[in-house]
């Protein structure tokens, strides 16, 4: 970071108690006129120390609480403690499960999309999207409440498969959710990509170079958004991702409109791989034979899995010591890239309308970032 | 005798004001909330917060200006009601005019807004600096269409008085009809004005200065209670006081409250159409929108009329 | 991979062990102090460019904390794992602030959550996720947060804590559970 | 049913003999204290009809859920139909959500906020962790009961509470009010002392005003 003394200029704190912040966090910005001279991110309004609990914690009681790590896209948090536990512990799971557990990512992928769409909006001051795309995110959390009994939290992977098998006609009113989505989608791209004032406010703003991506390790929409097709389920394929037909969407405007314009081919791209599953779903048991969890030991180890978040790369680095606890877990989430060093990077020279706009299009997660 | 009456009735028509205010300010919440899918709030709802922020107790204190700031307002947008008359015909409802009134009108206009700006600024949040700089600097831009359409309008009809200029229109109504009003006679004022008028209305895409995402409420970021009840009833005023004159210098005045209520329906109204499914500019963008366009325009109406 | 690797000790550094945890993982132990040129080399002279993620582990019975450095090829997403051990007492590595930006903000992260000294760090000290903390670094293994609760939050009186081996044991019926 | 729960009140009675706070006698800053006059007594029930049908909640989400509170105030939940809106500054709001736990660096920013915010006003504690921590009991950066810190006035159970809950709880929040028995914001200024000593127990780095205007 650039540390240079300022002439004249006004100290601003946005947040922790602001409206256009992700969650609660905090910038402290040095503004002179309109455009932030230096920035500086502060978290840890929302740490709960989730790696110490999981240290005291056994396996079992450990797979619910990491759920809470990312509030609007859980799933991939519980995906990648489990498999990540199950790779050290030796486990294989049976094929059901395994397209099950994809199922549940890409659902929770197209729900965390559809909202970030409408935050996008919302913090450019377009109210419109946002109400709309809240209620679709709704409708795709009663599918996953009628899946697994929770509406945020569903803890639905468990160690060796998934909790549950999916109800009777599941499958045709998730078909009903996804074509509810699709029919609204013409309308909010009208709403969008259409608006010449959206237009206006979103193209080249918050530039993030080509260059930073492999420096910085930047992912996801981000990067995507900057021509360069990194997607984890491509590049470091999990579960049943390979055998699955998508296109990986990319937009070279490396700003915030071509962020946008990536999550919005992701929801497409979500709503067809969920079809696919739809349709090849093989039958079988959803979970493995498991040993007594109260018992359950795993054999010293250490490794980092990854999964494509809808933010970006969310990494678990996980070990352990051959005991019934994990002696080690740390979450590398997209935001722990995006929300520290790349916006502290992009804030010099940015408007202080366009702060929000520009955390909001990475999608910072703030209880990610500090756990 | 006539002149006590006189401001009794004033008075009592700057309460109606108040309410016909707020009941649209209701109405307005009501229509966002039917466009974004919502049941949305009943439409009284701005009398109950209204009520609400009333027996709020406060123990904030930031110096004599914060508190003259809310005042500033309220007086700025009851003075500019007072002055413009109503409803043309019906005795004291024709406001307290004279010849030449348009200029203090539009001296009100800006009175209410230098007022909040210098009391924001002893509320010392940061906030508010910055919101009452982007307001300002809005406000500069769009008078610019607006004093152009007002000096074609003023060259057309020959007079300074808002009373003369509805009269005028009357006069070409007789023979043209509905056609005889500035809107059609004075088109290219016209879009200069109600462009001008969705910057002063503060409905997006024009609402930089409370921008709540990047400036939560701006300058009114530490006006609570009672301050804030002022600044409430202030804002209700000032919204009917702008439709009104825009009634009178464009869509002939009104000869009966059915008429005066239909028309300053459409006008209040015109923004929210426009402005429901728009984000936010920034603010020079929005400073550069009414130097372009609403300003060309303005600059042909006058040039139009020395032509004429 | 295996030939990075091969170049690695080719070049006088020394590899302690080496463990392919899956295709595309492979883990490799370093020494401490080469911890700076080891990076250094495999950034600038290997594909493997990224640091993907970057913590600290404590082994207290070693009286050592293991800090593993996970390196990305962006090309083919091969992940290499560096790990170096370092002396709990002293605490001290070497920052990676030059080479990377972002392992600021992981070092000062270690700063805080482990009493990790990173001389050269620009934010190591500063407060990152707790406020006026005056107790022992709480990631370490000997900080016993159970205890730290009891002594410095109130709790509401009256919260039960059930042993989950007792209570399924007993809802079971089956003593033997108790005492495995 | 509702009548049938225990109370939750962890807060000991005022002792006898107890002096208030000296701010209590400012009238200005206090809220109304009960008069013996009946049309008192009728104006004060019209204020609170007031008071309760326009709750302006302050938009700070203190924890995660704050996810609830969004499809709340959105589309299928509509909070405003109820004159429930949200305030994006503490100046111009009077009812507080603690949203889930709460950090303790979160603790002293909520009771800066709550503090500046203009009486009446009240406190909703969202979800189990509010109540006894929940499922961060043992976490070392979370504080287990909010009523020792702020005056709870409704809590609102579950982890995290679904947005029916939410509109139930603020249903009997604005019951609550209409009968004029929401009066946590007296309690903080008759024992403020008290709610102070805690404050600081759990804040090592106390450096807040004495009261935050």
């Amino acid at each position: 970071m650039t540390e240079r003394p300022l002439e004249k200029h006004t100290q601003l704190w946005v947040g922790p108690q602001h409206p256009g912040i992700t969650g609660n966090m905090s910038v402290q910005i040095w503004v002179q006129g309109d455009t932030i001279q230096l920035g500086r991110t502060h978290v840890g309004y929302l740490h709960r120390g989730f790696e110490k609990l999981v240290e005291r914690r056994k396996f079992i009681q450990a797979f619910p609480i990491v759920c809470r790590i990312c509030v609007p896209e859980p799933d991939t948090n519980e995906y990648l403690l489990t498999a990540g536990l199950e790779e050290l512990a030796g486990i294989e799971i049976p094929e059901r499960a395994k397209w099950l557990r994809t199922l549940v990512l890409e659902l929770a992928r197209l729900a965390a999309t559809v909202q970030a769409l409408g935050g996008q909006a919302g913090t450019l001051g377009l109210g419109v999207v946002p109400n709309w795309t809240y209620t679709l995110r709704d409708y795709i959390l009663d599918r996953f409440e009628e899946l697994s009994g929770g509406r945020v939290y569903h803890m639905y992977i468990i160690y060796g498969g998934v909790r549950r098998d999916i109800p009777e006609g599941f499958f045709e009113r998730l078909e009903g959710t996804l074509k509810t989505i699709e029919e609204r989608l013409p309308a909010l791209d009208n709403l969008i990509f259409d608006n010449a004032v959206f237009q206006k406010r979103t193209q080249g703003v918050g530039i993030v170079k080509p260059e930073w991506i492999d420096e910085m390790g930047i992912s996801g929409p981000t990067a995507r958004g900057c021509g360069r097709p990194i997607d984890i389920r491509r590049v470091d394929p999990y579960l049943v991702y390979p055998a699955l037909d998508f296109d990986v969407i990319t937009a070279d405007g490396c700003d915030i409109w071509s962020r946008t314009l990536v999550r919005r081919g992701d929801i497409e791209q979500s709503i067809k791989i969920i079809r696919q599953i739809m349709r090849q779903i093989p039958d079988g048991p959803f979970c493995a034979r498991l040993p007594n969890m109260l018992h359950w030991k795993i054999p010293t180890g250490q490794t980092y899995l990854r999964a494509e978040a809808s933010r970006g790369e969310m990494g678990y680095y996980m070990v352990t010591d051959g005991s019934d606890k994990l002696r080690r877990m740390h979450v590398r989430g997209p935001s722990y890239v995006h929300g520290f060093s790349l916006l502290e990077r992009m804030l010099p020279g940015l408007n202080i309308a366009d702060l929000s706009a520009t955390m909001v299009s990475m999608q910072t997660c703030p209880p990610e970032m500090e756990r | 005798m006539d002149t006590l009456l006189h401001v009794i009735v004033s008075l009592i028509s700057l309460m109606v004001a108040l309410a016909y205010g707020l009941t649209t300010g209701g109405v307005v919440r009501k229509i966002m909330a039917r466009i974004q899918g919502r049941i949305g709030p009943p439409v009284y709802q701005p009398f109950i917060d209204l009520g609400k922020v009333l027996f709020l107790r406060t123990g904030t204190h930031h110096g004599v200006m914060f508190i003259l700031g809310p005042v500033f307002r309220l007086a700025g947008a009851a003075g500019f009601y007072l002055l413009i008359p109503v409803i043309v015909g019906v005795p004291f409802l024709e406001g307290f005019h004279f010849s030449g009134d348009l200029l203090l009108v539009m001296y009100f206009m800006f009175f209410g807004s230098l007022g909040m700006a210098l009391g924001a600024a002893d509320g010392g949040h940061p906030h508010s600096p910055i919101g009452v700089g982007r307001g300002l600097a809005q406000m500069t831009a769009y008078e610019l269409p607006f004093g152009l359409a007002v000096v074609a309008i003023v060259a057309s009809s020959g007079s300074f008085s808002v009373f003369e200029i509805v009269e005028h229109q009357r006069a070409a109504m007789l023979t043209k009809g509905v056609l005889g009003w500035n809107l059609f006679q004075l088109p290219f004022a016209s879009i200069a004005a109600f462009l001008a008028l969705l910057g002063m209305n503060m409905y997006p895409p024009f609402n930089i200065v409370g921008a709540p995402t990047e400036i939560p409420v701006g300058p009114a970021t530490e006006y609570n209670t009672a301050f804030q009840s002022l600044q409430m009833s202030g804002r209700a005023i000032f919204a009917i006081a702008k439709v009104v004159l825009f009634m009178n210098l464009f869509l002939g005045g009104a000869h009966s409250i059915l008429e005066a209520f239909i028309k300053t329906f459409f006008i209040y109204m015109w923004s929210i159409f426009v402005g429901a499914v728009f984000p936010r500019f920034r603010p020079e963008q929005s400073i550069r929108f009414f130097l372009g366009w609403p300003t060309a325009a303005g600059v042909l109406a006058v040039a139009l009329i020395l032509w004429r | 991979m295996k030939t990075h690797i091969e170049t690695l000790k080719r070049h006088q550094f020394e590899v302690l062990w080496t463990h392919q945890q899956r295709a595309n993982l492979i883990q490799i132990g370093i020494k401490a102090e080469q911890t700076l040129p080891v990076l250094t080399y495999l950034k600038t002279h290997t594909p493997f460019v990224q640091l993907t993620h970057y913590s600290a582990v404590d082994w207290i019975e070693d009286n050592e904390f293991q800090l593993t450095y996970t390196l990305t090829n962006p090309q083919t997403y091969e992940i290499l794992m560096v790990c170096a051990r370092i002396d709990r007492e002293a605490a001290t590595a070497d920052s990676l602030h030059k080479l990377w930006p972002q392992a600021v903000t992981y070092e000062h992260e270690m700063g805080e959550m482990f009493g990790l000294k990173f001389p050269g760090s620009p934010r190591v000290g500063e407060p990152f996720n707790l406020e006026g903390w005056r107790d022992m670094p709480p990631m370490r293994r000997d900080f016993d947060t159970v205890k730290f609760v009891r002594d410095s939050i109130p709790e509401r009186p009256g919260r039960q804590a059930i042993n989950t081996r007792d209570y399924i044991g007993a809802e079971a019926g089956e003593k033997r559970l108790l005492h495995d | 049913m509702r009548d049938e729960l225990p109370v939750l009140h962890g807060v000991p009675p005022i002792p006898e003999g107890s002096q208030p706070h000296a701010r209590c006698q400012d009238e200005c800053f206090l809220g109304e204290k009960p008069e013996p006059l009946k049309y008192r007594e009728a104006i004060q029930r019209i204020k609170n009809w007031f008071r309760a049908n326009s709750l302006h909640v302050l938009a700070y989400g203190t924890g995660c859920g704050s996810i609830e509170l969004r499809p709340l105030g959105t589309a299928r939940f509509d909070m405003e139909r109820f004159g429930i809106s949200t305030r994006p500054t503490p100046r111009h709001a009077n009812v507080l959500i603690i949203s889930g736990y709460l950090s303790i660096k979160t603790l002293k920013r909520v009771i800066r906020s709550y503090e500046q915010m203009p009486s009446p006003k009240w406190v909703v504690g969202l979800g189990s962790c509010t109540i006894n921590g929940g499922m961060y009991w043992d976490s070392y950066a979370t504080m287990k009961q909010l009523d020792l810190y702020l005056p709870v006035d409704m809590y609102i159970s579950g982890c995290m509470p679904r947005p029916e809950a939410l509109i139930e709880g603020f249903a009997a929040l604005m019951d609550k009010i209409k009968k004029g028995e929401a009066n946590g914001y007296l309690d903080y200024l008759e024992r403020l002392d008290w709610y102070r000593e805690n404050q600081k127990k759990i804040i090592h780095d106390w450096d807040l005003p004495d009261y935050s205007w």
